[in-house]
């Protein structure tokens, strides 16, 4: 295995994982660190892409890379919002988490622990 | 080079149990904690992908500024009392099934990927020398893709304007409510005293180095945020109000003149964004230094929040 | 053994090390614990990054090096900052854990 | 000559990978914030100033030499104070631990 295939099967388990906690964590702000997980899992696959495409005497694609360092650069402020848009609806309604119907459901048959 | 993968095996399991732990942490502050690390490990992993300049960005926006954004929701969010509503195991089971589906597809993508792998190297190579730059990422961030990059700053720009919209109308374009030490002790002020000039050097150098060498304005302009934010955090200067007039100018300088050069190149080569060949590398510079002034301010500011006390007069 | 390979095998160990060091701390139990790993990667990583920085010739990589350093500094700040303050303040104290 | 100098570099590397080694059986094995900041305190100044000075022999410019010290010093001296830092925040918290 290539170290560019060992980070790509690490990139796809990343995706994964960033994708169940943004499923699964009920709390708003862990579901905004989650996604971070997930979108670094994309951004190196990104990385893999571009450790793949090293030619012309580059030790990788330079396309890429940009497009990661712009992705970066822009799921901060993606961050940056949610995070204030998190604390404002937390001092509005006083909430931290994002009750689906499916877990008051789940509240109500005793399923609570 | 097996000793190079025996590296490389120990950073991806490292990796994945770090990020297992970001999800599966109890408290939000441990949660937290653990994403600072991730972020860190996450730089020396793009180092061992060659991707120095990402490996740059990560560790100072992932691993910096990101982490310090969580933080100060975490503290917001610290004292509040709201139940969590708690989620059933079989719908626990079928998310994480189809999770695993998703990472399982991604995974058969990256095995079946072509032998020859697509790549613009030898395209960015070849008109390397046209942009004036020695480093192959800024000639695509800054000449062949410059159209994303200015759009980027216009995102960070809006996104730092939806954020001040938050505030209530009564304290609008007033300070924001950054949290900061109480009683900052003797030796954090000392920190704070010797760290941000060092770190301005670092930032100018990243900004500077990075027409040659991996570096540039993102990762200049967030070292010089995180510089700014610890003078901050340890009181020895106030947070700015949000109305000042030579903030509002530093928030926009570096577009402007971005957007102006880009404006230019109608008149002087034909399009937009181009650049005269002659001159080429002294304009991107003007362009970076301004731009990483204004990345720095930007940044900074969205990790402050928005505004949460009246303006004083 | 040629002294890149040397140096490449000092930076895997290390890793490792800092590995185990990062699974012992991170388990806490307080917050101010958790602290102490990003210590450690601030050390840690720095070496493992300049070692290998000069394993394969590459001065850029201690840029990263370099970098590394500052943030973790700047983090462990910013994160000792809500640590240091839960505990002296008593109105909003409560320990979420 | 050269065969001196990469001597030099792999004994001092393999003297900082071990308190690499000694930190991190240290977090192992202390059993609260304090011992373990201790261990790790360790590891900041004595491993990685260690592996900077094995370093040095083999660095190409002298630039580069100047760096890889500043980068040490940046660490060591940034380490120090936000040991000091986590100390406070731990003794204030007080029974925490």
């Amino acid at each position: 295995m290539s170290s560019a295939a060992l980070y790509g099967y690490c990139a796809a388990i990343l995706v994964g994982l960033g994708l169940y906690g943004v499923v699964t964590r009920p709390e708003i702000l862990r579901k905004i660190l989650a996604f971070n997980v997930l979108g670094t899992g994309v951004f190196l696959l990104f990385g893999v892409f571009a450790r793949r495409g090293a030619d012309a005497g580059l030790r990788a694609d330079p396309v890429p890379q940009a497009l990661v360092i712009t992705g970066i650069v822009v799921a901060f402020s993606a961050t940056a919002l949610a995070v204030a848009l998190l604390v404002r609806l937390n001092k509005e309604t006083g909430e931290v988490a994002i009750a689906s119907d499916d877990s008051e459901e789940a509240g109500k048959q005793g399923v609570r622990r | 080079m097996t000793l190079a993968f025996a590296c490389e095996i120990v950073l991806a399991g490292l990796l994945l149990a770090i990020a297992t732990w970001t999800i599966a942490a109890r408290t939000a502050f441990a949660a937290i904690a653990v994403f600072m690390v991730y972020g860190l490990l996450l730089s020396i992993v793009w180092v061992t992908l060659s991707a120095v300049d990402v490996a740059l960005t990560e560790a100072a926006i992932g691993g910096g500024v990101t982490s310090m954004v969580l933080l100060g929701a975490a503290s917001a969010l610290r004292g509040s009392k709201a139940a969590v509503p708690r989620l059933n195991l079989p719908f626990k089971i079928t998310a994480g099934v189809l999770c695993a589906l998703v990472s399982g597809t991604l995974a058969t993508v990256v095995f079946f990927l072509p032998d020859v792998a697509p790549t613009l190297a030898p395209v960015a190579k070849e008109n390397l020398a046209e942009s004036g730059l020695g480093n192959p990422v800024a000639a695509v961030l800054f000449v062949f893709r410059a159209l994303d990059t200015l759009l980027e700053k216009v995102v960070l720009l809006l996104a730092l304007v939806g954020v001040w919209s938050l505030s209530s109308d009564q304290t609008w374009g007033g300070v924001p409510e950054l949290r900061l030490y109480k009683s900052p002790s003797p030796i954090l002020v000392f920190l704070a005293q010797i760290l941000p000039p060092i770190g301005i050097i670092v930032g100018i150098y990243m900004f500077w180095a990075g027409a040659s060498q991996p570096g540039g304005a993102f990762q200049g302009g967030t070292v010089l945020a995180a510089m700014w934010l610890l003078t901050m955090m340890a009181r020895l200067q106030d947070v700015p109000s949000t109305s000042a007039r030579w903030l509002r100018l530093l928030l926009v300088v570096g577009p402007m003149a971005f957007l102006a050069v880009g404006l230019a190149g109608f008149y002087f080569a034909d399009s937009f964004l181009a650049y005269p060949a002659s001159i080429a590398k002294p304009l991107i510079i003007v362009v970076e230094a301004t731009l990483t002034v204004s990345i720095g301010v930007t940044l900074a500011l969205l990790v402050a929040g928005p505004p949460e006390r009246v303006p004083q007069q | 053994m040629t002294i890149a390979n040397f140096l490449l095998a000092a930076a895997a160990f290390i890793l490792l090390m800092v590995a185990i060091g990062l699974a012992r701390i991170l388990h806490g139990p307080a917050d101010v614990d958790r602290i102490l790993s990003v210590q450690l990667l601030g050390s840690g990583g720095v070496a493992v990054l300049l070692l290998l920085s000069v394993a394969v010739k590459l001065p850029p990589i201690m840029d990263v090096a370099l970098m590394l350093g500052l943030l973790a500094t700047f983090v462990s700040v910013a994160f000792l900052r809500d640590a240091a303050d839960s505990s002296n303040a008593s109105t909003s104290g409560t320990e979420d854990r | 000559m050269r065969l001196a100098l990469d001597i030099i570099t792999v004994v001092l590397v393999s003297a900082g990978s071990f308190f690499f080694l000694a930190g991190t059986i240290g977090l192992l094995r202390f059993p609260d914030t304090l011992t373990r900041l201790h261990a790790l305190t360790k590891v900041d100044n004595l491993g990685l100033g260690l592996i900077v000075f094995g370093l040095l022999p083999q660095v190409g410019g002298r630039l580069d030499a100047l760096k890889l010290i500043a980068i040490w010093l940046l660490v060591q001296m940034s380490g120090a104070i936000v040991s000091q830092l986590v100390a406070q925040a731990t003794r204030r918290s007080g029974s925490q631990t």
